[in-house]
C-alpha cells in the first residue's frame, strides 16, 4: 500500500535507515516520507550525512539496513542499476562528469527510464554554455559548466524523482537562479524532488518541506509555513 | 575557531611518538641483525647470500615503487649491468680487489640508472613503467650481442678474490658476512633517506604531485634522485650476485627479472621497510624448495597461484597485512 | 671405496621451460630406468637419485649443485642441458672434485675451451651435427649455402661448424642471417633466403625457431622451389610436432634414433611403457651413460670422480645407445652419428615413425679431432 | 636489378607485405589488450596465455572432437572469452579500483597458472595442426610468392579490427563502456548494469587475443610458451599507439609490422629490439602515445 | 611607475583549439588590495589562475609580477617567487599529518630538501612555526591527525595554512568557501582576512557576501575578457554586470541580496 495517511502518493519512504562506509557508522536511523509532486529538502552541516542519504536511496553506500521504499516497492534488495529504472534521477555531489566522453555524449549518456524528459534543444536553450562546449572534452569544462551538466544530464531521461546532490555548489548567481526556476518548472510538472543544500537562501523559497540531517539522524522536520516561526532554530542546527 | 590549545605540550607529544617510533625501529633492525648473524650455521651459506642479494635488489626497487610511486618496469637492466660489470673487471683485471669491482659495477650501474631517468622521468603513470621496460629491453639486446657478456652461455668462473687485498672471499662465511655487511649498510640508508628530509619531499610528491608543484618543488628531480639511488643499489645487488656466484647470466637482464622484482616487493608489502626483505626471502625459498621437490615440475603454476592469492587474500602483502592487524587488535 | 655407502646420483634438468621436452621429467625416468636395469645396488652400496630444474637459470642451477656437492654428499651430477647451465655446473664440479655428465647441451666448447677433468659430454654437440648434415648435403650438390643463424652462442658456433664443414667440401656461403631468439615469425626470412637462390637453406637454431622456420618454410614452398631445407640440430620430438607432411625430406644428424635396430626398439619399447612417448637421443644417452658410470663404480668399488671417469674412459661402451663409443681425455663421448631423412607421410607407418637412418657418420669422422681441441686437459700433454 | 642499400627493390617489396600482414597480426593482438586497458583499467599480462589458449584449443578441439578449422574460428574464441569472464567474475572484479599493479600481478598469476598446467599436460615441442587444404599453395606476385592463408589473415585481422573499432568509438554501447570504467558506481545509478559490461568487456578483450591464437594455428608451432615471446611486443605496440586508443592500436600494429619487417631486412638481429626503440622515441615526443588522450 | 602594483598581465590570451577561454586579459592588482575575480561560469578565471601559476601556458601576452616579467618561468619557479595558489578543490597530502603537511611547505626556504642522507629528527626545528601556523587556522589541535580524517572545513584550513607558510607576497584563492555552509563560510572569511595582512590576495569567488565582506577591489570577467573593474559598489551597480553574473537582483545590498531571489 503506497498512499500515505494524506490520500497522497508516496514517492519515496525511508524508514530506519543506517548505512556504513567500511567500519564508520554514519547513518543512524534516517526517517523520512516524500509524496509525488514535493520538493523537499535535507539540510545540515558539512558530513552532516545529507549525501550519503542519497547515496544510500540510489545502493551505493558500502552496508544498509533499514527500509527504503520507491513507489511504494521495497528496494532494499534492489541492484544499483534497477533503481533508476523506477524512475529515479541522481545528480551527484561531484559532478561525475567522464572525461572519455564529450559533452553532447555526457549529455546523452543516461538511458532514458520514461517518457516525458527534455529534449536536447530545451537542454541546450537553458544552458548556452553548454551548447557552445558541447564537442570539448566533458572534464575540460570550467567547475560551473560541469555542475549544469550534471544537472541537465537526468533532465533529459524523464525520471520522475530527482535526487539533486548541491547542485548550486559554484554555479554563479545567475545560473543558480535560472536553476531555481527550473525545480520550479519541474515541480509543477509534477515532478518529486529530493534536494541537497548548503545554501538555504536558494532552497527556502522552493521547498514544500525542509529535513535538517545531524549526525545521520533527522533531527527536524520544518513545512514552508513554519519556516518563519522556526527560523532561529534552524540557524542554531546549520550554524548560519 | 577553537580554544587555544599548549602548543609546547602537543610538540612535546609529537616528539616521544617520534623516539617511541625509533625506538621500534632499533628493537626491529636489532632483531633482524642477530636473525641474519645466526643464519649461516642453519642455512646454507650460498642460499642465504642469494637471498640477501635480491633483498637488497628489492628493497632499491621498493624506495622508487613504495616510497616515490614510480612503478619501473626495467630494474633487471641496472642488475645485470652490476653484474656484467663487476664480472668482467674482475675475471680480466687480477690486480682489482673484490671491493673495487663492486664499487666499479654499482658505479656503472649508477650511471646507467641516471639516463633511463633523465629519459623516462616526465612520463607518467604506465607510461613511465613501459618507458622503462623499453629502455632495459635495448640494454638486454645490447648485453646479448656483446661479446664480452658470452651471450647465452653467460659470463663463468668469476673470481671472488680478496677483500681489500686480505680477506679471503672463496670460504663462503667470510663471503656471507661481506654481503651481509653490505646488505644492512643498505637497508639503514633506505631507511636514513624514507624519514629524511628528502624523504618527506617524495612522500609529499608521491601523495599529491601538483600540490607539490604549486609549493615549488621542482618534482622532476627528487624524482630523478631517488631514481638514481635506486638503480644504484641494484647495481651493487648485481654486483654483489656476480660475486656470489661467481657468475653473470642473461636471466639477471630479462624483463621476467623486473616483473619478479615487483612480486618480491608486493608479497612483502609494497611501501614497507622489512616487506621487500620478506617478500625476496619468501619468492626465492618458495621458488628453490619447490624446485627441488616432487612439485618442480608444477613451480611455474605454483607460483601462480600464489601470486593470485596474493592480491586476491592479502593486498597490501605480507608485512603490511602483519601491520594492518597489529594496528586493529594492539591499538 | 664408496663414500657413505651409497652413491648419489643428481638429475638436474630443464623441467618446465623451453628444454623439457628432450630431457626434462622423462629423462629422469630413463635415469631410473637405468639405475633399476642395473639392479638397484652397486657394490653393495644403494644407489640414491635427487632432482631439481634448474629453471634454465645458472643462478638456480649452481646454488642447487653446490648444496648438493657441500651438504648432501651427491657424487654425479646427470641430465644438464642449457649450455650456460653445464658450463656454470662443471666450474663447482671441478672446484669439488666431483663427477657430472653432460647429455643435453649443444655447445661444443663445453669440452674446448670449457673442459675440466670432472666432467663428460656424452650425447652430441654441434660439431658433428655441422659435420653430418653439411658434408652430406654438399655431397649431393648443395653447393651454394644460406644460413639462418640463432642469434647467440649456440647459433654462431653451429654456423661456424658448418661455414668450415660447407667450404671444406667446395660448397660455399652465399649469406648468413641471424635472428633474434626467440622469433616467433619467420616468414620475412624465409622470404629473403628464398630471395638468395642458394642451392642449400639451412637451419642454424633450436627448439621453437627450428619448427617455426620448417613451417613457415613448407607454407612458402621453399622445397617446391627446387631449394634444400637443412635443420642442423632437430629433435624426435621437434619433428614429432611438425609431423612428415611439413617436415617431410628433411636432413638432419642425430645420435640415436629408436627405431634402428632390436636393442634400440626393445629398449625405445620400455621407455614408452613408463613415459607414453619415444625417447629422444638425450633420453638414451642418459640411460646409456649412467649405466657407464654404474659400471665404472661397480668395476673400482669406488665414487670419486677421478678414479670414476678414468675407469669410464678406459671402457669401451658398448649398448643399445652406441657401439665401440670411447670417453676422450677432454671428456668427449665418441661415438658413431647418423644423417637421418624425414620420412614422407606415405612411408611413416605412425606417429613415431619419422626417420629413415641415410648414412652412419664414423666415431673418427663425426666430432671434432683432438688435434684441434683448445682444451687444456689435452693441450698440456 | 634495382636496389637499395644493398637489397633488391622485389625483396624489399615481399618485405613490406609480409610486415603488412604480421602488423595486422599484431592489430589484432594490441586491440584486445588496448580494450581491456583502455575500458577496464586492467593491464592484461594474461594476454599472450589467452591468445596461446585460442591455439591451443584450435588443436585440441580437432585431435579431440575432430573439429575442423572453420568451426574452430567460432569456438575457440567463444570458450576462451567465456573463460575470461570467469576470470574477470571470480578473481578481476575483487581488485576492482585497485591500482593498477595489481591487475598486472593477478593476471601474470594466472597466465603462469595456465601455461604451466598445459606444459606439464602437453609438453614444449609445440602440436602438430595442418593448414585447411583450401589453403594449400598461394599466388605468385611475381616479387615474391604469397600463400593464401597469409591473405586470409590480413582480410580478416583488418575487418575485426574495424569492427571492434567501430563498436567502441561510434556506438552507444561503447560509450557506455567508456564512461562505465571511469565511474561505474554512477553509471550504475543511470540504470546500466556495469558489471555485466565489464565482464563481457574482458571476454570479449580476450576473445580478440584467441581468435588471433586460431589464425595463428596452422603457421606457427603452437605450444604453452607461444604467448609469453609475443607479449611484451604487444604491449609496445599498445604503448605507442597510446594506452586505450582503440584506433591508435590498431594502426601501430601495422605500422610496427612494417616497421619490424624493414629491420628484418637491413638488420636482422635487432628485430625484436626494434620497436622498443622506436617506443622510446614516440615517448620522448608524445608523452601518451602516438594516438593517446593527454593523461 | 607599476611598482604599486604586485601583479600585471598585459594582453594575456589562452586558446584551447580555436575558443578563447582567456581574451586579452589586462589585470593590475595593487600590493595589499584584496583584488576578486568574479564572473559567469566558464568566464575564464580558473583559466587566468593556471596561467599565473603555469599551470597553464599563455597563448600570448605578459605576466608582470613587481614590474619583472614572469612569463617564462617555471611552476615551480614562480611559487619561489612567492605567488602561491590554492586549489579549487582541496589540495593536501593526505595520508600526511596536518604539521607534516606544513613543514613540506616550510622545507622550501631550508635547503635541506635533498639531502637524503640527514635524519628525520633534522625537521624538528622546524615544528615550532608549523604549530604557530596551525594554530592560527584553528587546527593546533589536529597538528598530529592524519589529513584524510578531517572533514572537508578543515582540510580547506590546512591549505590554506600550508600556503601561508611559503609567506607568499601574492596568494590566490581559488573559490575558497566552495562547498561550505553557515559558519565554515565566516570562518574562511576570517582566515582570509588574518591571511591578507601584509600580503596582496587575488581570489575568484562566487559567493558575493563574501566578495563584498573582504575585497577591496573587483574584477568581472566575461567570456574570458574583462568586463569592468571597480570596487563592489560600482561593478554590483553596473546593468551588464548583473546581466551576465548577479541575476535580477535589484537594488540590494549584498548580504541579503542572496537570501531572496
Ligand atoms: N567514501 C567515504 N568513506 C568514508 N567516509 C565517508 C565517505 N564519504 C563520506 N564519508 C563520511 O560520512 C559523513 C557524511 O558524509 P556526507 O557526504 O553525507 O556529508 P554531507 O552531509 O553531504 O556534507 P557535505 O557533503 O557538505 O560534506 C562524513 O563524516 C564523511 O566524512
Ligand atoms: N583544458 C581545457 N581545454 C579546453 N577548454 C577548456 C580547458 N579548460 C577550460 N576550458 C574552457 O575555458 C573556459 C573557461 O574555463 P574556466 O575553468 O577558467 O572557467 P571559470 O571562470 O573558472 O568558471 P567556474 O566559475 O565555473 O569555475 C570554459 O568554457 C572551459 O570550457
Ligand atoms: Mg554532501
Ligand atoms: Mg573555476
Amino acid at each position: 500500500m503506497s498512499r500515505g495517511p494524506g490520500g497522497e502518493y508516496e514517492q519515496l519512504r525511508v524508514s530506519g535507515l543506517h548505512a556504513f562506509y567500511g567500519e564508520s557508522h554514519i547513518l543512524h536511523g534516517i526517517d523520512m516520507v516524500v509524496h509525488r509532486g514535493e520538493l523537499v529538502t535535507l539540510l545540515g552541516r558539512n558530513g552532516a550525512g545529507r549525501s550519503t542519504t542519497l547515496k544510500a536511496v540510489m545502493n551505493m553506500v558500502g552496508r544498509r539496513t533499514g527500509s527504503i521504499m520507491i513507489n511504494g516497492e521495497e528496494t532494499m534488495a534492489c541492484a544499483p542499476h534497477h533503481i533508476a529504472r523506477l524512475g529515479v534521477g541522481y545528480c551527484p555531489e561531484h559532478r561525475g562528469i567522464f572525461s572519455a566522453l564529450n559533452v553532447q555524449e555526457n549529455l546523452t549518456l543516461p538511458p532514458v527510464v520514461r517518457s516525458g524528459g527534455m529534449s536536447l534543444e530545451e537542454i541546450y536553450t537553458m544552458f548556452p554554455n553548454l551548447y557552445e562546449r558541447r564537442f570539448s572534452q566533458g572534464t575540460k569544462l570550467s567547475g560551473g559548466e560541469q555542475q549544469m551538466l550534471a544537472m541537465a544530464r537526468i533532465l533529459r531521461t524523464g525520471a520522475n524523482m530527482l535526487l539533486l546532490d548541491e547542485i548550486t555548489e559554484g554555479l554563479a548567481p545567475v545560473i543558480v537562479e535560472k536553476l531555481g526556476d527550473v525545480l520550479i518548472k519541474l515541480k509543477n510538472k509534477g515532478l518529486t524532488i529530493v534536494l541537497v543544500e548548503q545554501n538555504f537562501h536558494f532552497a527556502a523559497p522552493l521547498a514544500d518541506r525542509h529535513y535538517v540531517v545531524q549526525h545521520g539522524q533527522i533531527v527536524e522536520e520544518i513545512s514552508a509555513d513554519e519556516l518563519e516561526a522556526k527560523q532561529s532554530l534552524l540557524n542554531d542546527y546549520l550554524g548560519v | 575557531m577553537t580554544q587555544p590549545v599548549n602548543q609546547a605540550e602537543i610538540q612535546k607529544a609529537i616528539l616521544e611518538q617520534q623516539n617511541a617510533d625509533n625506538r621500534k625501529k632499533m628493537i626491529l633492525n636489532g632483531v633482524l641483525l642477530l636473525l641474519l648473524l645466526a643464519a649461516p650455521f642453519a642455512m646454507y651459506p650460498v642460499f642465504l647470500m642469494k637471498i640477501l642479494c635480491f633483498a637488497l635488489f628489492a628493497v632499491a626497487f621498493n624506495l622508487l615503487f613504495g616510497f616515490t610511486g614510480l612503478l619501473s618496469f626495467g630494474h633487471a637492466a641496472f642488475l645485470a649491468t652490476g653484474s656484467y660489470t663487476t664480472g668482467y673487471l674482475l675475471s680480466n683485471y687480477s690486480g682489482l680487489t673484490t671491493e673495487l669491482g663492486i664499487i666499479a659495477g654499482t658505479a656503472v650501474a649508477t650511471a646507467l640508472g641516471l639516463a633511463f631517468a633523465l629519459l623516462s622521468i616526465r612520463r607518467q603513470g604506465i607510461y613511465f613503467a613501459m618507458v622503462t621496460l623499453a629502455l632495459s629491453q635495448l640494454v638486454f639486446f645490447f648485453f646479448v650481442q656483446s661479446e664480452f657478456t658470452g651471450g647465452e652461455d653467460g659470463m663463468h668462473g668469476i673470481p671472488r678474490g680478496k677483500l681489500f687485498g686480505l680477506i679471503n672471499l672463496d670460504d663462503n662465511y667470510n663471503m656471507y658476512y661481506f654481503v651481509l655487511a653490505v646488505f644492512l649498510g643498505c637497508y639503514l640508508l633506505v631507511q636514513r633517506i624514507v624519514s629524511s628530509p628528502y624523504g618527506q619531499i617524495l612522500k609529499a610528491i608521491k601523495q599529491n604531485e601538483p600540490r607539490a608543484i604549486s609549493l615549488g618543488y621542482n618534482v622532476n628531480r627528487y624524482k630523478v634522485l631517488a631514481f638514481v639511488i635506486s638503480a644504484a643499489l641494484a647495481g651493487l645487488a648485481g654486483s654483489m650476485k656476480s660475486v656470489v656466484f661467481q657468475l653473470a647470466s642473461l636471466n639477471d637482464a630479462h624483463w621476467h627479472m623486473s616483473g619478479e622484482v615487483i612480486l618480491m616487493t608486493l608479497v612483502g608489502g609494497m611501501g614497507t621497510l622489512l616487506g621487500p626483505v620478506v617478500g625476496a626471502t619468501f619468492v626465492v625459498n618458495i621458488e628453490y624448495q619447490l624446485s627441488q621437490g616432487p612439485l618442480r615440475d608444477w613451480v611455474d603454476p605454483i607460483l601462480g597461484g600464489i601470486f593470485v592469492l596474493t592480491v586476491l587474500a592479502f593486498r597490501s602483502g605480507i608485512v603490511g597485512e602483519i601491520q594492518k592487524f597489529v594496528k586493529k587488535n594492539l591499538g | 671405496e664408496i663414500s657413505n655407502d651409497t652413491v648419489k646420483i643428481g638429475y638436474l634438468a630443464d623441467m618446465s621451460g623451453t628444454y623439457r621436452d628432450l630431457a626434462g621429467p622423462n629423462g629422469l625416468a630413463a635415469l631410473e630406468m637405468a639405475i633399476a636395469d642395473f639392479g638397484g645396488k652397486v657394490n653393495g652400496a644403494k644407489i640414491e637419485v635427487v632432482s631439481a630444474d634448474d629453471r634454465n637459470s645458472p643462478d638456480v642451477a649452481s646454488s642447487t649443485v653446490r648444496r648438493w656437492l657441500e651438504n648432501e654428499n651427491v657424487d654425479m651430477v646427470a641430465g644438464l642441458v642449457a649450455s650456460s647451465v653445464s658450463i656454470a655446473v662443471s666450474d663447482i664440479l671441478q672446484e669439488n672434485d666431483k663427477l657430472g655428465i653432460v647429455s643435453g647441451s649443444a655447445a661444443s666448447s663445453i669440452t674446448n675451451e670449457h673442459c675440466t677433468p670432472n666432467h663428460i659430454h656424452y650425447v652430441y654437440d654441434t660439431y658433428p651435427l655441422a659435420n653430418g648434415t653439411a658434408s652430406a648435403v654438399v655431397k649431393e650438390g648443395g653447393k651454394t649455402w644460406y644460413i639462418l643463424t640463432a642469434d647467440y652462442a649456440f647459433g654462431h658456433a653451429l654456423e661456424g661448424d658448418v661455414r668450415r664443414v660447407v667450404e671444406a667440401n667446395g660448397g660455399e656461403i652465399i649469406g648468413t642471417l641471424r635472428h633474434p631468439f626467440p622469433t616467433p615469425d619467420f616468414s620475412s626470412f624465409i622470404l629473403q633466403a628464398q630471395a638468395s637462390g642458394a642451392d642449400v637453406v639451412a637451419l642454424a637454431n633450436a627448439g621453437s625457431d627450428t619448427t617455426n622456420a620448417i613451417n613457415t618454410a613448407s607454407e612458402f614452398g621453399v622445397t617446391q622451389s627446387g631449394q634444400t631445407l637443412a635443420a642442423l640440430l632437430l629433435f624426435l620430438t621437434d619433428v614429432h610436432a611438425l609431423g612428415v607432411e611439413a617436415a617431410q625430406g628433411i636432413q638432419l644428424t642425430t645420435g640415436w634414433y629408436w627405431d634402428m635396430n632390436e636393442e634400440t626398439r626393445a629398449w625405445a619399447d620400455r621407455f614408452m611403457e613408463k613415459t607414453g612417448v619415444r625417447p629422444t637421443m638425450v633420453h638414451a644417452g642418459i640411460y646409456s651413460s649412467t649405466m657407464q658410470y654404474l659400471k665404472a663404480v661397480d668395476a673400482t668399488d669406488s665414487d670419486a670422480a677421478q678414479v670414476v671417469r678414468k675407469q669410464m674412459m678406459e671402457t669401451p661402451i658398448n649398448d643399445m645407445f652406441a657401439k665401440n663409443g670411447r670417453i676422450r681425455e677432454d671428456g668427449r663421448m665418441v661415438h658413431d652419428m647418423y644423417l637421418a631423412e624425414v620420412k614422407t607421410p606415405a612411408e611413416s607407418k605412425g606417429e613415431w615413425d619419422l626417420y629413415d637412418i641415410v648414412r652412419t657418420i664414423p666415431a673418427e669422422e663425426a666430432f671434432r679431432p683432438l688435434s684441434e681441441s683448445k682444451c687444456p686437459l689435452v693441450t698440456s700433454k | 636489378m634495382s636496389m637499395i642499400f644493398g637489397v633488391p627493390l622485389a625483396v624489399l617489396a615481399g618485405q613490406l607485405l609480409i610486415g603488412v600482414i604480421n602488423g595486422a597480426f599484431y592489430a589484432l593482438l594490441s586491440l584486445g589488450l588496448a580494450v581491456i586497458f583502455g575500458l577496464l583499467k586492467i593491464i592484461n599480462f594474461a594476454h599472450g596465455a589467452m591468445y596461446m589458449l585460442g591455439a591451443m584449443s584450435t588443436v585440441i578441439l580437432f585431435d579431440a572432437l575432430g573439429i575442423n578449422y572453420w568451426v574452430a574460428l567460432f569456438v575457440a574464441p567463444l570458450l576462451v572469452g567465456a573463460f575470461g569472464v570467469v576470470i574477470e567474475y571470480f578473481l578481476l572484479r575483487r581488485i576492482a579500483g585497485q591500482d593498477h599493479i595489481y591487475s598486472l600481478l593477478l593476471t601474470f598469476g594466472v597466465a603462469l597458472l595456465i601455461g604451466g598446467v598445459l606444459t606439464n599436460i602437453y609438453g614444449v615441442s609445440g602440436l602438430r595442426y595442418s593448414m585447411p587444404d583450401v589453403f594449400q599453395g598461394g599466388m605468385k606476385l611475381g616479387f615474391m610468392f604469397l600463400p593464401y592463408y597469409r591473405v586470409w589473415v590480413i582480410v580478416l585481422a583488418l575487418l575485426i579490427c574495424f569492427g571492434t573499432w567501430f563498436m567502441i568509438e561510434k556506438t552507444k554501447l561503447g560509450a557506455y563502456l567508456r564512461a562505465g570504467t571511469e565511474d561505474s558506481q554512477l553509471m550504475q545509478g543511470f540504470g546500466i548494469n556495469v558489471p555485466l559490461l565489464i565482464s563481457l568487456t574482458y571476454g570479449f578483450g580476450v576473445m580478440l587475443a584467441a581468435f588471433a591464437g586460431v589464425l595463428a594455428a596452422p603457421i606457427y608451432s603452437v605450444t604453452p610458451v607461444m604467448g609469453s615471446h609475443i607479449l611484451i611486443t604487444v604491449f609496445a605496440v599498445v604503448v605507442i599507439g597510446g594506452m586505450g586508443s582503440i584506433g591508435g592500436a590498431i594502426i601501430t600494429g601495422i605500422l610496427m609490422g612494417v616497421i619490424e619487417g624493414l629491420t628484418k631486412t637491413f638488420y636482422p638481429p635487432a628485430s625484436s629490439a626494434v620497436i622498443f626503440l622506436v617506443m622510446v622515441v614516440v615517448l620522448m615526443f608524445r608523452p601518451s602515445g602516438l594516438f593517446g588522450k593527454e593523461a | 611607475m607599476s611598482e604599486q602594483y604586485v601583479l600585471e598581465t598585459r594582453n594575456l590570451v589562452k586558446e584551447f583549439k580555436g575558443f578563447v577561454a582567456v581574451d586579452d586579459v589586462n589585470l593590475k592588482i595593487r600590493k595589499g588590495h584584496i583584488h576578486a575575480l568574479i564572473g559567469p561560469n566558464g568566464a575564464g578565471k580558473t583559466t587566468v589562475f593556471n596561467l599565473l601559476t603555469k599551470f597553464l601556458i599563455p597563448t600570448r601576452g605578459q605576466i608582470l609580477f613587481k614590474g619583472k616579467d614572469i612569463t617564462p618561468l617555471k611552476s615551480a619557479a614562480i611559487a619561489r617567487r612567492g605567488i602561491v595558489r590554492s586549489f579549487q578543490i582541496s589540495a593536501v597530502f593526505p595520508h600526511m599529518t596536518a604539521l607534516e603537511n606544513i613543514r613540506v611547505a616550510l622545507q622550501t626556504a631550508e635547503n635541506n630538501s635533498y639531502s637524503f642522507w640527514k635524519s628525520g629528527a633534522s625537521l624538528n626545528k622546524l615544528n615550532q612555526r608549523c604549530m604557530e601556523l596551525l594554530d592560527s587556522v584553528g587546527l593546533a589541535e589536529f597538528a598530529n591527525t592524519t589529513t584524510v580524517e578531517l572533514a572537508y572545513g578543515r582540510k580547506r584550513a590546512l591549505e590554506l595554512a600550508t600556503t601561508l607558510a611559503m609567506e607568499p607576497e601574492l596568494l590566490l584563492l581559488d573559490e575558497p568557501t566552495q562547498g561550505m555552509g553557515g559558519e565554515d563560510v565566516d570562518s574562511v572569511v576570517e582566515l582570509v582576512r588574518k591571511a591578507a595582512q601584509g600580503r596582496t590576495v587575488l581570489m575568484v569567488e562566487h559567493n558575493l557576501s563574501v566578495v563584498s565582506k573582504l575585497c577591496d577591489r573587483i574584477t568581472v570577467l566575461a567570456q574570458g575578457a574583462v568586463l569592468t573593474e571597480g570596487e563592489y559598489g560600482e561593478v554590483s551597480a553596473d546593468p551588464r554586470v548583473r546581466e551576465v553574473y548577479m541575476g535580477t537582483a535589484k537594488d540590494k545590498a549584498p548580504a541579503e541580496q542572496e537570501a531572496t531571489q
